[in-house]
């Protein structure tokens, strides 16, 4: 439990040093919503008028006092509001969250039947023909830029074929193909770490005397084999919820949903302080609390394992 | 085509709901900011009344304001208000609201947040209500341009109780209360906002052709940032009006039978304000080079349709005032090489011309609010190029644009215009810098004659008086090459389902639903 | 199949057997019989083809990459040809198998109960009594807690023996056993094996053995095939093939096995050394303690031993006895908790890394396994010369040529990298590399179980002779007693980080006092020992 | 007897046979670079001039990737991109590698006190999505091509510096390297001939595989409108352009296919490194 404690108490630093992180990477550049706006030559504003709002939301105080201010409101709750809009951006993300967790979670189950389906192919396929196609997939779904995945899903499925409408994005098959748009590179991450641990597992001593009990192809895949080699999939998952918040900003803007994406992508644009903060603090929340969660499940899932054993999952090597 | 949509095939029914795809809902909802927002301008339209209307000629119609009187000097308005016109909340539109419009247009309130209104003129003193129906605004100085300003798309009607609000809750589109023919039914930040139609609004503007509440029963505006995918969703029938398709594709698309709209609004036209204090620009030779170096017929049938018209001043041509002065300004790339070896700069081996060991270059930033700028800039470089004019192309996002392109600085030598307004007065405020004036060549008091017909626009009380100054004003800045114009601008571009018939378009190319019908 | 097979004729009959992966021929032609009841061991080197035979048997060969061509006839039945269904009926009921490596032959993360259904459905049993009754029988002393248990929670031992327990379950009629113990402690394989051999005469199973242990060949099997690079080099009856090895393979293989020739190195070892010097290595009273998730563990308790100069001190024990950690304080490499150690009068504890500098000149060591051992960038030139370039010593090359040739390696090998290299090749590697400075005293840690046999005796001549020339002293750790008594003057024995027993290996190896020490001595394998001693 | 333990099997060192996929992979490879080294040599048409009344032209003999909106040659504008698609992702890799590659060596070798520090730094640069950091980062320095690249940088540094760290972590607890310690090598010694030639094999196979993962997060920040002006023609950049005339599809799907033909071979040849290392 004592473990536990720390790997929470770190993930909390870990948080906060996020929300600082940003802070200072977007203060770098001076520059900001409100200025912006002023500055629209359609609007003519004359430079007092300028300074005059700029003062009233302190963005011409020293940078090290904005950061003070802002750190002390976060960590009360307390996110702010958001310099473009001029809403509160609780209520920003509050609108928007639930439409990229139903994304991403989408995506994850897209990827992981994909996966799966990649994997079980690899272990029954002849091995000379459908096994090297099959076994060529993961690293074509990872050499294709999501984009030009989303948008032929949206030309073939929404335009051609009139399964979908974009106007309908958070509907049902929308909701489904922005998923596989989502999920197609997770997937290649998912089937490349299952098909090797489907390969090293089956070629484990264990694999053969089992095998030597008289068991056969599916009972041995499914029996022994799918448990082990599934295992070091959980920390791929808890990887992966990373490259699906930041794939989301893409897919987000071509299936035309909102979400935490497309809430990024127009608060960069913008230099929207804020929500940009908020953002990726929530992402780092969401991308630290998974993998806490993981560490936290792993040693009840494989008995290996023991909770706070210097060698707790097995570390998956990340590319990228 | 500008202007009403073609194709009035079926007779007008009442009912339907359009589905509007929009690349950006803008930033923040609270009205006096945003309303300068080109993309938000679409859902205030329909949300709010003005208190004028101007269309797309630029002629001023009553709305709200029945009729309007002003003294001799153009500095007192008497607005006659309409009878029986409401908000939402059924509250009066009276002429105290009207005053309390008025104060937060013209002064906002920085201590909550709220901005001004950009272009509301400075001159304003204060307003005063006479009756309920009558308001009375006081001006500074000669204000000519007070009335057409009614009509900008800044100047939208909303309830006094929602001006009184903290901007965090005018942020709120659901609070912000107008007296529009739609009302708001639902909306989602950075995704859609659907309004229904309002059933006892009776008071649109005569000039729209209608009575009564609007055809449609809703509208739906819903963000989709792709471009493609707007246009190829109306092509495949899952929305009726795709916004700000890529100009070069719509003759395609109407040869398909869509319909396609690309109003221009009234304003400057495209073009490069000269700095005339940056090398090689400090000659009048080059900038008149750069004028006649130009083809502009190559830009409309290169990025642009057929619907694009070449700039016949610093005006776009349906501006009251704006004269054809397309002559001092002609295409005529022997006359501009002619001009540059006039000027001393030498074609190099590198075909690029030099003088005294500096090569005649400059850079063209692309202005980030219109779509087609980069390609169009792509384009001038390479006609320019042609003449041994070295031009390099940088462009930013909106907020480096802001912070690095500015008008008149010395980094910047041609500014790329792209900016509307409703009256031609505008024009004063920025040839030079007297009276705070944006000071759009560099020149700052300078050039006397320039000074002279600037102030005469400015001080001018009537049309009619101001009218021969302005031809001499455009003549002078064309001839001394101050301004290069590219084409008239439409920044504005409607893809729209055939089937959508009645829409119109004001001033500022905003299409306009209250009189359009599904047929 | 006949019935009278069933009873007294051939079970297994192979066949002009040739195995490839890929297009890799591993097995080429073998063939040899197995009758009902009896035993036979296939031995050979590593990597001559024994698993392979042993997987075609079974027809486990990895799937796509593995191909048997020949007969293999079971129970009168030609099984290669038959069809996968066909085949898998006979897996584990009437053919079982032992696998080597206990630690990885069951399922790491499913409890050894639900694999040990897996067996008993093979006979229809659904309930975990027949597993139990089974456990009981294989001498596993609570069998719920193991039928409960994850594979990681059992011993080495205790695993082979549930392992054994399922294999027998469904009653074979016979039983592959691919080096059933080579992965244990010496006094654990002891009494897996003749675990094996009670069960087998119990239930009248037969055993193909495997093994590239002769001495276990020789004590457990009827009769021997003899394989090299895939190839029979000899094959007959244990007695015969011990008596008069025909083949060239077969006699250097039966010289290589330490059991079988205790004295074989005794001309080299017991030649002229100095006597009355001071000893080189002194180590008084050394206590080590880890900490281990919060547990304290003694790995070395009081541990006191002398080496004279030019002799060797060995120091025997299983596994986790504490042997790597003393000698890890005598290099230095750990700080002991108590005690004091002088390698060549000069003391080693407490102190820097620099201060130790000049001792370790003269202080080398050479690990246990030559794969890790050896940065795997570096050339063999690198390799050796390091030391050389670290301590500024003079004529490198010539030094660097000297030490190759002093292990009896060629110089064609100098630019080659230790992925290169064979596993032989490597530890020669490393004791050229321990010797290129010329020291006093040369630590190994079981230097050669990482190799085989024949390999082990090139280098444990090298090790002598080089001793016997230049007047080495080595402190030489193994778990293998036979070995031990060829090449040490003096032993320690240890157990749970104690030394138990000490002194001149002849007293301690012929007349153990300690019974630990005697339950090591009676695990070496006898071999086939009434003709045994004729060979050497 | 030995405890005969699981042994890594002695590879015969023949000359092994090079993956018919993997050769097919370098052949793209080399042409790419060529492509970027030399453009002229391809292609004779400009890449920033077109004919204006050639505009949109599908594929054809006389244009093999069609033109676009402006009348260019498609081809040409793929050719000459590369040079600075290839550039930049080089970029991106090379900080990734030696910022990721500095900070892991130092955590894991110094270790204590600098390892906390840098660890958590590290956790924190992974707990940012990669793609919303890049995104951030760009956004920060502006948007350009070359910060474009950066950003990509910035966004890996934290993966190098793990594998990094932990390869440093490994390779110093590795037996050969306490042997060196034995053979009297010094800190320094260890750690620049042993710890940093064994470490950075994993991260240079790493570090091929992420220059095929950078070209595709630049692209994906040029799709967002973060890129050079024109006329640069970045293969991200044609794809973003191109995209906004659904009408000449030609325009997104010839430098999407060169910039997936690209990543995928130089994945391919990743993998075949791992495999071989
Ligand atoms: N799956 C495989 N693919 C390719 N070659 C293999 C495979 N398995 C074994 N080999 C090769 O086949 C040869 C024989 O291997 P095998 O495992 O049968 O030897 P062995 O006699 O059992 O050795 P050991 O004593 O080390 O277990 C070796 O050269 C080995 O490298
Ligand atoms: N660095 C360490 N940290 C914690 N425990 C250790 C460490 N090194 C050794 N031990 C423990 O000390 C005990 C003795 O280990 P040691 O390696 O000396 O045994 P050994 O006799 O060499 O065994 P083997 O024959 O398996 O090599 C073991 O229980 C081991 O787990
Ligand atoms: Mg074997
Ligand atoms: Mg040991
Ligand atoms: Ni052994």
């Amino acid at each position: 439990m004592k473990y536990a404690l720390r790997r929470v108490l770190q993930a909390v630093v870990v948080v906060l040093l996020a929300y600082v992180f940003t802070f200072v990477v977007i203060s770098v550049l001076p520059g900001d919503p409100v200025t912006n706006t002023l500055r629209n030559p359609q609007n003519g504003f004359s430079e007092e008028e300028i300074q005059r709002i700029v003062a009233y939301y302190g963005l011409d105080r020293p940078v090290h006092e904005q950061l003070w201010q802002s750190l002390s409101r976060f960590v009360v709750g307390d996110l702010g509001v958001s310099l473009r809009s001029g809403l509160p951006v609780s209520r920003l993300i509050s609108e928007v969250l639930s439409s990229t967790l139903v994304l991403a979670a989408s995506a994850l189950g897209v990827a992981l039947v994909l996966a799966f389906a990649i994997g079980f192919g690899t272990q029954y396929l002849p091995k000379r023909y459908g096994q090297g196609l099959l076994r060529a997939f993961p690293s074509l779904f990872l050499s294709v830029p999501n984009f030009v995945i989303g948008l032929l899903l949206i030309n073939v499925f929404a335009f051609q074929l009139g399964l979908f409408r974009v106007i309908d994005s958070e509907g049902g098959l929308a909701t489904l193909f922005a998923a596989i748009a989502l999920g197609i590179p997770v997937s290649a991450r998912i089937a490349e770490v299952l098909v090797a641990n489907l390969d090293h597992e089956s070629a484990e001593e264990y694999a053969s005397v089992a095998r030597s009990r008289g068991l056969g192809r599916t009972g041995l895949l499914l029996r022994h084999l799918l448990k082990p080699s599934s295992l070091p999939v959980v920390t791929v998952v808890a990887l992966a919820v990373g490259e699906l918040l930041g794939g989301a900003v893409i897919t987000e803007q071509i299936f035309g949903r909102t979400g935490i994406g497309s809430l990024v992508e127009r608060s960069v644009t913008t230099q929207d302080l804020p929500v940009l903060q908020a953002v990726v603090t929530l992402a780092a929340i969401v991308f630290v609390g998974v993998n806490l969660i993981a560490d936290l499940v792993y040693p009840l899932l494989d008995p290996r394992v023991r909770l706070g054993e210097s060698r707790s999952r097995p570390k998956v090597e990340v590319a990228a | 085509a500008g202007g009403p949509a073609a194709g009035t095939a079926t007779p007008p029914k009442d009912g339907g709901a359009i589905t509007f795809l929009i690349d950006s809902l803008g930033d923040t909802w609270i009205p006096n900011n945003s309303a300068i927002s080109s993309f938000q301008g679409h859902i205030w339209g329909h949300l709010t009344d003005k208190l004028v209307y101007v269309d797309d000629k630029g002629a001023v119609s009553p709305w709200v304001a029945e009729k309007w009187e002003q003294n001799a000097t153009a500095t007192e308005f008497t607005l006659h208000l309409r009878q029986g016109v409401t908000f939402s909340d059924k509250t009066p539109l009276d002429a105290a609201a009207v005053v309390a419009n008025l104060d937060i247009w013209s002064k906002g309130d920085p201590t909550r947040g709220i901005n001004p209104i950009g272009l509301f003129p400075k001159t304003y003193d204060h307003s005063q209500a006479v009756d309920t129906t009558t308001v009375k605004v006081f001006f500074k100085a000669p204000t000519l341009g007070f009335i057409p300003t009614l009509g900008y798309h800044g100047s939208i009607l909303i309830s006094p109780k929602t001006i009184a609000l903290p901007s965090a809750q005018q942020a709120d589109l659901s609070n912000d209360i107008g007296s529009g023919p739609f009302v708001l039914a639902s909306w989602k930040e950075g995704d859609s906002v659907v309004l229904k139609k309002r059933p006892d609004y009776n008071w649109g503007p005569k000039a729209l052709g209608h009575e009564g509440p609007a055809r449609l029963d809703s509208i739906t505006y819903k963000l989709v940032a792709e471009p493609s995918v707007r246009t190829s969703a109306v092509q495949s029938g899952q929305a009726d009006v795709a916004y700000n398709p890529s100009p070069q594709e719509l003759a395609s698309f109407k040869s398909q039978g869509f319909t396609t709209a690309t109003p221009r609004y009234l304003g400057f036209v495209n073009g490069f304000a000269i700095n005339t204090k940056v090398a090689p620009f400090d000659d009048v030779k080059v900038r008149q080079a750069l004028q006649h170096g130009i083809d502009r017929k190559e830009i409309i049938s290169t990025v642009y349709t057929e619907d694009w018209l070449p700039a016949q001043s610093l005006f776009q041509s349906n501006v009251p005032g704006a004269t054809d002065r397309s002559a001092d300004f002609a295409y005529d790339a022997d006359k501009a090489n002619r001009l540059l070896d006039e000027a001393g700069w030498v074609k190099g081996a590198d075909g690029v011309r030099a003088k005294d060991g500096k090569r005649l270059e400059f850079t063209l930033y692309a202005n980030p609010y219109l779509a087609a700028s980069k390609s169009v800039d792509e384009l001038v470089a390479q006609q320019l190029g042609k003449l041994g004019f070295k031009t390099t192309i940088q462009a930013f996002d909106v907020v480096t644009y802001g912070e690095r392109v500015k008008i008149n600085s010395p980094s910047v030598a041609a500014y790329e215009v792209t900016r509307s307004f409703i009256d031609a007065g505008t024009v004063a405020g920025v040839l030079t810098d007297a009276n705070k004036g944006e000071n759009w060549f560099g020149l700052g008091q300078t050039d006397a004659k320039l000074v002279q017909l600037a102030t005469g626009v400015a001080a001018a009380d009537s049309v009619e008086k101001r009218a021969p100054l302005l031809d001499e004003l455009q003549g002078h800045v064309l001839q001394q090459g101050y301004f290069v114009p590219l084409t008239q601008i439409v920044q504005r571009l409607y893809l729209q389902s055939p089937k959508l018939q009645g829409v119109t378009y004001n001033g500022i190319a905003y299409a306009n639903y209250y009189a359009a019908w599904l047929g | 199949m006949a019935p009278q097979d069933r009873l007294t004729g051939e079970l297994l009959r192979v066949e002009g057997l040739t195995v490839s992966y890929g297009d890799h021929q591993v097995v080429t032609d073998v063939g040899f019989s197995l009758r009902r009841g009896e035993s036979l061991a296939l031995i050979g080197e590593s990597g001559s083809g024994k698993s392979t035979i042993a997987r075609s048997v079974l027809r486990l060969l990895p799937r796509g990459v593995g191909r048997a061509t020949g007969t293999v006839e079971f129970e009168g039945q030609e099984i290669l040809s038959l069809s996968e269904r066909r085949f898998r009926p006979l897996r584990g009921r009437r053919i079982g198998f032992v696998p080597q490596d206990p630690g990885n032959s069951l399922n790491p993360v499913r409890t050894i109960g639900v694999q040990a259904q897996e067996a008993a459905a093979l006979i229809g049993e659904k309930g975990p009594e027949v597993v139990l009754e089974t456990f009981d029988q294989v001498g596993l002393d609570n069998p719920r807690r193991v039928y409960d248990s994850y594979p990681h929670q059992l011993s080495g031992g205790m695993l082979q023996r549930v392992l054994i327990g399922l294999t027998v379950l469904p009653r074979p009629a016979l039983i592959v056993a691919d080096e059933p113990t080579s992965a244990l402690d010496v006094t654990i394989q002891k009494r897996i094996l003749d675990l094996l051999s009670q069960l087998r005469q119990d239930l009248n199973i037969s055993l193909l053995l495997i093994t590239h242990d002769l001495a276990i060949a020789a004590e457990r099997a009827d009769s021997l095939v003899v394989l090299k690079d895939g190839v029979v080099q000899e094959a007959g009856s244990t007695a015969s093939v011990f008596s008069a090895p025909s083949s060239e393979y077969a006699r250097k293989l039966h010289a290589d096995v330490p059991a079988l020739n205790p004295d074989r190195y005794q001309h080299l070892r017991d030649s002229d050394r100095p006597v009355g010097e001071p000893p080189r290595i002194e180590v008084r009273g050394v206590s080590k303690t880890f900490t281990v998730d919060g547990k304290v563990l003694t790995a070395v308790d009081d541990v006191s031993f002398s080496v004279a100069p030019g002799t060797t001190h060995a120091l025997v024990g299983e596994s986790g006895s504490g042997k790597t950690t003393t000698i890890r304080l005598l290099l230095g490499l750990e700080e002991p908790d108590s005690g004091s150690i002088t390698v060549a009068g000069e003391e080693v504890t407490r102190r820097s890394h620099a201060s130790l500098r000049s001792v370790r000149r003269h202080l080398q060591l050479v690990y246990q396994n030559p794969f890790t051992s050896l940065d795997p960038l570096w050339t063999v030139k690198r390799l050796v010369g390091e030391s050389l370039d670290r301590y500024r010593v003079g004529d490198r090359d010539e030094r660097v040529r000297e030490a190759l040739d002093s292990v009896g390696l060629s110089q064609d090998l100098l630019s080659r990298r230790p992925t290169a290299l064979s596993g032989g090749q490597r530890q020669r590697v490393a004791l050229a590399r321990a010797l290129v400075l010329r020291p006093d005293v040369i630590v190994l840690d079981e230097p050669t179980s990482a190799l085989d046999v024949s390999v082990q005796a090139g280098i444990v001549e090298v090790m002598l002779t080089l001793q016997a020339s230049l007047g080495l002293t080595y402190v030489f750790v193994s778990h293998d007693l036979a070995l031990v008594r060829q090449l040490a003057h003096t032993v320690s024995v240890m157990r749970q980080g104690r030394i138990v027993e000490s002194g001149p290996v002849a007293a301690v190896l012929d007349n153990p006092q300690e019974p630990y020490t005697r339950a090591l001595v009676d695990s070496i394998p006898a071999g086939a020992d009434p003709v045994a001693g004729g060979v050497s | 007897m030995s405890a005969a333990v699981a042994l890594p099997t002695v590879r015969s060192f023949s000359t092994r046979s090079v993956p018919v996929g993997v050769v097919i992979s370098f052949a793209v490879v080399v042409f790419v670079l060529a492509w970027s080294f030399l453009p002229g040599f391809f292609t004779s048409h400009d890449p920033a001039v077109g004919v204006p009344a050639d505009k949109f032209q599908g594929p054809s003999s006389a244009h093999w990737f069609g033109t676009d909106h402006l009348g260019r040659d498609l081809f040409a504008r793929v050719v000459h991109g590369s040079s600075s698609s290839v550039t930049s992702a080089l970029i991106a890799v090379l900080i990734a590698v030696v910022v990721g590659g500095l900070i892991g060596l130092v955590a894991g070798f110094v270790g204590g006190w600098a390892d906390t520090v840098l660890s958590r730094l590290v956790d924190v640069l992974l707990a940012i999505p990669e793609f919303l950091l890049a995104v951030i980062v760009v956004s920060a320095l502006g948007f350009e091509t070359i910060n474009v690249a950066i950003a990509t940088g910035v966004s890996a540094v934290g993966v190098f510096a793990r594998v990094m760290r932990s390869e440093v972590l490994k390779t110093r607890r590795a037996v050969f390297v306490e042997a060196s310690y034995l053979q009297g090598g010094a800190r320094w010694h260890i750690l620049t001939r042993h710890v940093l030639p064994n470490a950075s094999r994993s991260v240079f196979t790493l570090a091929v595989l992420q220059f095929g993962f950078a070209i595709l997060i630049i692209a994906g920040l040029a799709f967002l409108g973060y890129g050079d002006p024109p006329p640069a023609s970045d293969w991200g950049l044609l794809v973003s352009v191109g995209k906004n005339y659904p009408l000449a599809p030609w325009l997104v799907y010839a430098p999407a296919l060169v910039m997936i033909a690209t990543v995928l071979s130089v994945n391919r040849i990743s993998r075949w490194l791992r495999k071989t290392d």
